[in-house]
């Protein structure tokens, strides 16, 4: 099959998503400062966290093995790697091909064990107990998302995100099927687990009650923990445009050219400023979900995932 | 004599045979067990007699003599002495109360005589009632032996179950060829001194009859 | 020539038995059990290449042929195997006393009667000298059981010399039956009217409702004497209870040849009123025989009688292919006959050994064999494998055959039975020797050396296990289809 | 002497065994593959070395494991050899060799197809790493050991690799059979030899039993079809099966499927795995989990697609749907139960009950699929690739996920994780690899575990778009499952090894440990590049797959469907119509990774080169303690509270308080969670057994009479039966 998306395309839409990561959390957070009255850091806020720790020097837990420095680095890696699957600015098949959704998830599952496991190293029980708790909420949303994945793609006939969104580019969402409604429904409930936001985490905090990201961070400094955070930043955003490429086909996929890419450029940022004000307005309706809570509140979107695809096969 | 006498002699001293089974089967002492086994052989020796008469096989009268000797007179015999050697109680303790045991006896005999009625035909082809006799004898000798608890009434139903035996096979085949009779005979001499052996020994060494040991089980 | 053999054969232990007599040195005595044993086997192996070259032999009231072959076989190699086994075994009963020396010589010239007696009993031709044999058998071994003189001893002795002469006095009016019946159907003439061979001449003529009621008697007197269920339980006191050298014999070939009985008047049956009566009636012992050892094995813990009780079980698995029937069933059976008796005397040595080492033969006592005696430890874990029907030994083979001749005539409820019951023994075999076997022995245990000549005995054995297990050889074979065809 | 071919009940084989000529015993090797036929007898001679080699013990049990374990690697060799030349041999090359006649009843002869052939790879692969790491780690971790036990371990070893690679060669039943049982026997061996501690006999006992009750069911399969075949040949049972009707077949079927997956340890069979697999020696645990379990796999496919299948047509339905089912269960169950252990090798042990399900999945789908009307073929061949390539993937990170517990093990002695801990920085090799397996299993990209499982999810997704009704749902609910199992899994192993080698030493046997010798660490670089290779390059493996799936399935090649766009891009159509096929390249994805890891390598240290200055663990300001870490039951409670319905979990707390109930001077935890199957099943199973025994067998009083009665009663009852049957 011809590919629509070069290469070099393809990894400008990941470079691209890498430059906007920071921005979308800047953005949600002044959303939500907006929505709870208050002023609120600049949208740019993250960009200037990043620079300043990656220029400080690092600490280090004495007890920590070898493996603890390269962890960053490799977690980082995962999650950029995994921005190049999916589609931005164009839709359709890469040129070359190098991953489908199920890969997407494979990267972000890595990087989260690899975080888990620099968690560990340490040997505090922030850690630790970070760590327990992002493993149990992890094997529990990743059916559901991936339920979500075949829930589309069982019409689309492909798992790969651009083939996909290409195929679902004609139908608008007026023209939605019963099923979509559901999957998307399901992943609503699952945004903010994936994206390690209230109800399900906490971003802003790594106290004992809620930590879950943020407990595992807690033993990384300077550049690693700049690592980290950009690696954070980015698995929002492919999450969102996850979301996107699933159920907002973007612009139609013959839009070519310069002001073709210019198009899918916008609609992509809608959309993810869209999906960003979801996220703001959750964080702030909603309080902290106890852990052992959030089985349940995962179970809504399991029933809507499963209703979905039984209404898309039956 | 003709055919039909000696089927009815047969048939008669079936009947004996039978009646002194019962006997032994309800004997409440051991004594009156061995005279009864004793008179059991001699009415065999009488029934070979016959039979030899009958048919004027030679073995038959020599069948007869030995079964006179060796289980009309040696066994019951050796049986005395050994009860005469260990002097215990000389009444039999059943197992199960003699009513029931007879009721048995007779079930037997039933079960034996249906049984041979279901041959049919080939009844004629064997001597009247030997066979059914032959079998109810057999089989109520060991159930003398399966409702007494002392050691000699075991002896005594085993021997009686042998002239079951040796009723059958003269009367209806004329007697088995005379080495096999003999040396069926003589193995049971032996058996029968082996067991006396054993009686004695375990009576010498443990006080207790053979027949009630029963550390050896499961 | 072989004509001769056929009466020498039981000569030659009836004449060791006699020889016994001359001396009370231990020595000696083991030097002539041996020679003995040796000269019986040596003149089998001769017969059995003049029977395997020019077909059966007879003479007088005995006969021998493919069949009582086979059985004749196993009796002389397991005396062998058991004479060596004994030199061994006896000084060490000797020091602990276990034996008198007074009595060794009568001990051994009983050995060899009893021997004598079941030689006999597998070359008669004349079913009453089959008889008269087997009663033999019983009062020898008798006298054997009781041999330690102690009250189980003669305890045993007697339910065995009872239970087993009542049973085979019922066999004995089963022959008279089938004989009149043969009488009747115009069979007469002296000794040869009970001859097996001459009857079987007649035997589609024979009147099938007495050959019934003959054949009905048979089987349970017969199957008294080799250990069928309901009628066992003499068997595992009996076994449990002798020296181990004679437990060897009776398990390893004293039922063989009250099967071999069983056998002969199984193919007069079948002849006479169509195979399906005698195979039906084989099954169902059979089957009992295997569902009635299974809880004893399991909840048992004196190790002898969970061997005899293994015997009853594997009598049954033979009556079973005697039963499946067809030429893989009586094939397979004959196979299992050989397999078994093997096996379990070894078992029984290896089972001996650690008695004599723990000086128990309580399985709850006996732990850690292997460290303190590995080689016996190796051969009790083999022997009780094999007995489990694994491979690579040779009662899987039997065993498979069996199983296959049943699935061949479709009687799946049968095999069903049969292999929960054989996987049910094998957890419980295994669990017994299991934890004998393996664990730390406690500390009073002997650490003595294992000595040379029980060990060469069970080698012996062990190594035709496998060997069986292994392959069949040809001649083997041939011997066995032959003996196949003669039970068709 | 009599014509075999005799009518009624006559056996079948006496005609084959009588026209047996000696002649026959050793046949010329076919023209053309001289070398490979010379391979099989080479793997034999080798490993009947090793076997022999145990005598070696008599003089230097060291000497004998040297010896045995080598000749146990070059056994391996040949067999990688010959299995290889079988595989890219082209299609449908097979290699058939008769064995000497050993038994009158039947021919035994060998017969490696493209199927023999890959599992043949399989076990010689893992069978390498083995040899290399066995004889160091015998060494270090029972230096105590006596000759005997050694010489057993070394023939035992040897007879188990003999075994199953002869089984997976096996042209015959018998030769299936013997094998099969001498693989049981010996593996029971090893068991049991290791320790001599009560607990490895108990694990071995179960084993052996439940082994045992497979056998049977085996036998009855087997046996059933050579009746009617009439030879133990394979070529004889395929002619029986193609006269069955469905119910035989599939009754058959079933009692083979019991039997193997008694074997494969699929739930609810499961029991004796979790025990049997760690008590046998680390290397032989990797051959036991990475190799025994699929040799039951090699014989579910053998039979279904082989043996039993229809000439024509499809498989009956029943088959397919239980086999994914029951894999999916096993998958789900074993993974659950794995993450509550804190024994690292019985943990291991667990998630192979894991992948053999996951392993089922595929066949299980490939048997619904294959040759459904409606259905193209290749969707089945991708599901059975996808089964077969996760096998030996499986086999890879599975034998080193064990070898690196047994460094652990023959370090410290210890196999409760909660003992361990900081190992990382004493053993950085073994944790180094052991954190590659556990990616590996963990389905995490770019390693060869995620490889299988991408290919399992579009062989589901595929099966889901085409069957409809219910039962697409079920194959889709299946494989939201496998998702659920690799996060699962992802989460057991973050457990597994952050527990034992991050955080601090919790034993001193911990803090001594030292790394494992270069001998060891070589047998799992050896499994490691394998994990690697297989994640990065998957194309060239499928190719190696042609073959089994070509035979199998008589449709497309694996690498026609799954590697069409080149080996270095895999590719699944989900729709009938194959337009818009999935496509990924591993290769690609691994090459993205290692360039952003560089660049992020730089942003990390690039800008700024200070040394990253030791501070202690942050915990609130106390002074950290090994108290701080993370201990595994702490690690695995949510979950255990998640799933507290299937673990019914158990815990008492014992608190010592000082007077009053403030203050606690200690406190005393114990939890344990008990497997379903296990207590309902098997437990009472064998209570209700033993209890009944025991009371038949109090019942029995030695009383003579009784005896006597027994006899009598039977011959009256007989006499009675015969009056009444035959009136």
């Amino acid at each position: 099959m011809t590919g629509d998306r070069p290469l070099v395309l393809v990894l400008l839409e990941m470079a691209l998503l890498v430059l906007l990561g920071p921005l979308v959390t800047g953005a949600i957070q002044k959303m939500k400062a907006r929505l709870q009255c208050r002023q609120g850091a600049g949208v740019l806020q993250p960009y200037r966290d990043l620079i300043k720790l990656l220029r400080k020097g690092t600490v280090q837990a004495d007890t920590a093995s070898g493996f603890f420095r390269s962890i960053p680095v490799l977690v980082l890696a995962a999650t950029v790697a995994a921005g190049a699957l999916v589609p931005v600015v164009r839709v359709g098949p890469p040129a070359f091909p190098l991953g489908d959704a199920l890969m997407l998830l494979g990267l972000l599952a890595l990087a989260r064990f690899l975080t888990a496991i620099g968690a560990l190293d340490a040997g505090g029980a922030f850690g630790g107990m970070g760590a327990s708790r992002e493993m149990t909420i992890a094997p529990l949303v990743e059916p559901v998302l991936m339920m979500v994945v075949f829930s589309t793609a069982l019409t689309a006939g492909t798992t790969e995100l651009g083939a996909l969104a290409a195929h679902r580019g004609t139908s608008w969402i007026v023209a939605w099927h019963a099923a979509d409604f559901l999957g998307f429904a399901a992943m609503l409930v699952l945004l903010p687990a994936e994206t390690g936001r209230i109800p399900v985490d906490n971003p802003d905090t790594h106290l004992e009650l809620t930590m879950l990201h943020e407990g595992m961070l807690i033993e990384h400094s300077g550049p690693g923990l700049g690592c980290m955070m950009l690696a954070t930043h980015m698995r929002q955003i492919v999450t969102l445009g996850l979301v996107a490429a699933l159920f907002f086909p973007a612009l139609p996929a013959d839009s070519a050219g310069a002001t073709g890419l210019l198009l899918g450029a916008g609609a992509f940022a809608v959309k993810i400023l869209v999906l960003a004000l979801y996220l703001a307005l959750v964080e702030s309706s909603y309080a902290k979900l106890r852990l052992f809570r959030v089985p349940q509140y995962l179970g809504v979107g399991f029933a809507c995932a499963l209703t979905a695809l039984a209404l898309r096969i039956l | 004599m003709s055919a039909e006498t000696v089927h009815t002699i047969i048939d008669d001293l079936g009947a004996l045979l039978l009646f002194t089974m019962i006997l032994i089967v309800a004997a409440g002492q051991i004594y009156r067990a061995i005279y009864a086994v004793a008179a059991q052989s001699l009415f065999i020796a009488v029934a070979g007699a016959v039979l030899a008469t009958a048919t004027g096989n030679v073995d038959l009268w020599v069948i007869a003599g030995i079964t006179l000797i060796v289980k009309a007179m040696v066994l019951p015999w050796v049986l005395h002495h050994v009860v005469q050697r260990m002097n215990i109680r000389r009444e039999v303790e059943p197992v199960i109360p003699v009513g029931a045991t007879l009721a048995l006896a007779v079930l037997i005999v039933v079960v034996s005589f249906q049984l041979s009625a279901s041959l049919g035909s080939v009844r004629q082809a064997i001597t009247g009632n030997a066979l059914p006799v032959g079998i109810a004898l057999t089989l109520t000798g060991v159930l003398a032996m399966a409702t007494q608890k002392t050691a000699l009434t075991q002896m005594v139903g085993l021997f009686a179950s042998e002239n079951g035996i040796f009723f059958t096979a003269m009367s209806v085949t004329q007697g088995m060829p005379l080495i096999i009779e003999i040396g069926v005979i003589l193995d049971v001499i032996l058996a029968a001194l082996v067991m006396a052996i054993m009686v004695l020994r375990v009576r010498s060494t443990v006080d207790a009859d053979i027949a009630d040991l029963d550390r050896l089980r499961g | 020539m072989s004509e001769t053999l056929l009466w020498v054969l039981p000569v030659v232990p009836a004449v060791t038995a006699l020889l016994m007599l001359t001396t009370h040195d231990r020595r000696i005595l083991s030097a002539i059990d041996v020679c003995g044993s040796a000269v019986l086997l040596a003149l089998t192996l001769v017969l059995a290449r003049e029977v395997a070259s020019g077909g059966p032999r007879a003479i007088g009231l005995l006969r021998i042929d493919d069949l009582g072959l086979i059985f004749l076989l196993l009796v002389a190699f397991l005396t062998l195997a058991v004479s060596i086994y004994t030199v061994g075994w006896l000084k060490q009963a000797l020091a602990v006393g276990n034996m008198k020396s007074e009595l060794l010589r009568s001990y051994f010239a009983l050995v060899h009667a009893f021997v004598a007696t079941m030689v006999v009993t597998v070359l008669a031709d004349n079913l009453g000298v089959l008889w008269i044999a087997m009663e033999g058998t019983t009062i020898t071994s008798a006298v054997l059981i009781g041999y330690h003189g102690h009250q189980h001893g003669l305890e045993a002795a007697w339910k065995y010399i009872i239970v087993t002469t009542i049973g085979i006095s019922f066999g004995l009016f089963g022959t008279v039956v089938i004989y009149a019946a043969a009488a009747a159907a115009g069979l007469h003439g002296g000794a040869g009217a009970l001859s097996w061979s001459a009857i079987m001449k007649v035997a589609p003529t024979l009147d099938p409702g007495i050959v019934r009621i003959g054949f009905i008697f048979v089987m349970v007197g017969y199957g008294t004497k080799a250990g069928l269920a309901p009628m066992h339980l003499w068997l595992p006191d009996a076994h449990s209870q002798a020296p181990t050298p004679v437990s060897a014999l009776l398990s390893g070939v004293l039922i063989k040849c009250a099967l071999l009985g069983i056998i002969r008047f199984q193919t007069i049956a079948a002849a006479a009123c169509g195979p399906a009566f005698p195979a039906g009636v084989l099954l169902v012992f059979g089957l009992i025989s295997v569902v009635v050892a299974t809880p004893f094995i399991l909840a048992q813990h004196d190790i002898k009688r969970l061997l005899g009780y293994h015997s009853v079980e594997h009598v049954g698995i033979v009556a079973l292919g005697l039963g499946f029937g067809g030429r893989i069933g009586t094939y397979a059976a004959l196979l299992h006959v050989v397999n078994h008796g093997i096996t379990k005397a070894l078992a029984f040595f290896a089972a001996g050994k650690a008695i004599a080492r723990y000086g128990s033969r309580d399985m709850r006592v006996i732990r850690g064999l292997l460290s303190v005696a590995p080689i016996g430890g190796t051969l009790l874990m083999l022997a009780a494998l094999s007995l489990a029907g694994v491979p690579p030994f040779s009662i899987f083979v039997s065993e498979l055959l069996v199983l296959r001749a049943g699935i061949g005539q479709g009687h799946w409820v049968a095999i069903a039975i049969f292999l929960a019951m054989v996987v049910i023994i094998f957890a419980g075999l295994l669990h017994h020797v299991g934890s004998m076997v393996f664990g730390e022995p406690a500390a009073a245990v002997s650490r003595e050396p294992e000595t040379w000549s029980p060990l060469l005995g069970m080698m012996l054995l062990a190594a035709i296990m496998i060997l069986l297990g292994l392959t069949i050889p040809a001649s083997f074979d041939g011997l066995l289809r032959r003996a196949t065809e003669i039970v068709r | 002497m009599y014509d075999g071919r005799a009518v009624g009940v006559g056996p079948r084989w006496l005609p084959v065994a009588l026209t047996a000529r000696r002649s026959e015993v050793w046949p010329r090797p076919k023209r053309g593959n001289v070398g490979v036929d010379s391979g099989l007898s080479l793997i034999a001679a080798c490993y009947g070395v090793g076997m022999l080699s145990s005598l070696l013990a008599r003089w230097s049990g060291r000497l004998a494991i040297g010896v045995g374990h080598l000749a146990a690697l070059a056994g391996a060799a040949a067999g990688l050899g010959v299995s290889l030349v079988i595989l890219l041999g082209g299609p449908g090359r097979t290699l058939t060799q008769p064995l000497p006649i050993l038994f009158p009843f039947a021919r035994l002869s060998l017969s490696v197809d493209g199927l023999s052939a890959y599992f043949l790879l399989v076990i010689s692969l893992v069978a390498v790493a083995a040899a290399i790491y066995g004889p160091a780690y015998l060494r270090a971790h029972s230096p105590e050991a006596g000759r005997a036990r050694q010489a057993a371990q070394v023939f035992a070893l040897n007879m188990f690799l003999g075994c199953m690679t002869f089984l997976c060669c096996a042209g015959d039943a018998l030769t299936f059979l013997l094998c099969w049982e001498g693989m049981t026997l010996s593996s029971y061996v090893l068991v049991v030899s290791d320790d001599r501690d009560g607990e490895n006999a108990r694990a071995g006992l179960l084993y052996m039993v439940m082994a045992h009750g497979g056998t049977a069911l085996l036998l009855v399969a087997f046996l059933a079809l050579t009746e009617r075949g009439g030879a133990f040949d394979f070529a004889a049972l395929r002619a029986a099966a193609d006269h069955l009707d469905s119910t035989t077949r599939t009754t058959l079927f079933f009692l083979a499927l019991g039997g193997f997956a008694t074997k494969a340890g699929v739930v609810p069979l499961h029991v004796w795995l979790p025990r049997a697999h760690p008590a046998a020696p680390s290397h032989v645990s990797a051959l036991m989990s990475g190799v025994m379990l699929k040799v039951a796999i090699y014989g579910i496919l053998r039979f279904a697609f082989d043996l039993l299948a229809p000439v024509d047509g499809p498989l009956p339905p029943s088959w397919g749907w239980t086999v994914l089912v029951v894999g999916t269960i096993s998958a789900v169950l074993g993974v659950l139960y794995a993450l509550q252990q804190h024994d690292l090798k019985r943990l291991l042990a667990f998630h192979s009950v894991e992948n053999i399900g996951i392993i089922l999945i595929g066949v299980g789908l490939a048997m619904i699929l294959w040759r459904q009307d409606g259905v193209s073929g290749a969707l089945a061949t991708v599901a059975l690739t996808a089964a077969l390539l996760h096998t030996v993937n499986h086999a890879a990170f599975k034998g080193l996920l064990f070898l690196g517990a047994g460094s652990v093990l023959c370090r410290t002695h210890i196999r409760n994780i909660e003992e361990l801990g900081g190992l990382a920085r004493r053993m950085p090799w073994t944790a180094g690899l052991f954190l590659l397996g556990a990616v590996a299993i963990s389905a995490l990209p770019p390693l060869n575990g995620f490889v299988s499982e991408w290919l399992t999810f579009q062989a589901l997704l595929g099966g889901g778009s085409r069957v409809h009704g219910p039962a697409g749902l079920v194959i889709v609910f299946s494989a939201a499952m496998l998702a659920l199992t690799g996060g699962l899994a992802a989460a057991c192993f973050a457990k597994a090894f952050g527990v034992t080698f991050l955080g601090r030493p919790r034993t001193a046997q911990a803090e001594h440990a030292t790394e494992a010798p270069p001998s060891m660490i070589a047998g799992m670089v050896w499994l490691a590049l394998l994990c690697v290779a297989l994640g990065v390059a998957p194309g060239y493996a499928i190719r190696l797959l042609d073959a089994p799936t070509a035979m199998l399935l008589h449709g497309p090649a694996a690498s026609a469907v799954v590697t069409a766009r080149g080996p270095l891009v895999l590719s699944a159509a989900l729709t009938p119509s194959g337009t818009d096929a999935t496509a990924i390249s591993m290769t690609m994805m691994a090459a993205l990774l290692i360039a952003l890891t560089a660049m992020a390598w730089i942003l990390r240290h690039g800008l700024r080169r200070s040394p990253a200055r030791a501070a202690p663990t942050w915990t609130c300001g106390m002074s950290p303690t090994t108290r701080f870490d993370y201990t595994a039951t702490a690690f695995a409670k949510p979950l255990r509270l998640v799933f507290a319905a299937l673990y019914h979990p158990r815990r008492e707390v014992t608190r010592e308080t000082a007077g009053t109930p403030y203050v606690v001077q200690r406190i005393h935890y114990a939890g344990e969670i008990v497997d379903l199957a296990e207590t309902q099943i098997y437990h009472r199973v064998e209570r209700e057994i033993s209890a009944l025994s025991r009371t038949i067998r109090a019942r029995s009083t030695g009383r003579i009479y009784g005896y006597i009665g027994f006899v009598l009663g039977t011959l009256i009852v007989a006499l009675l039966l015969i009056g009444v049957i035959y009136r």
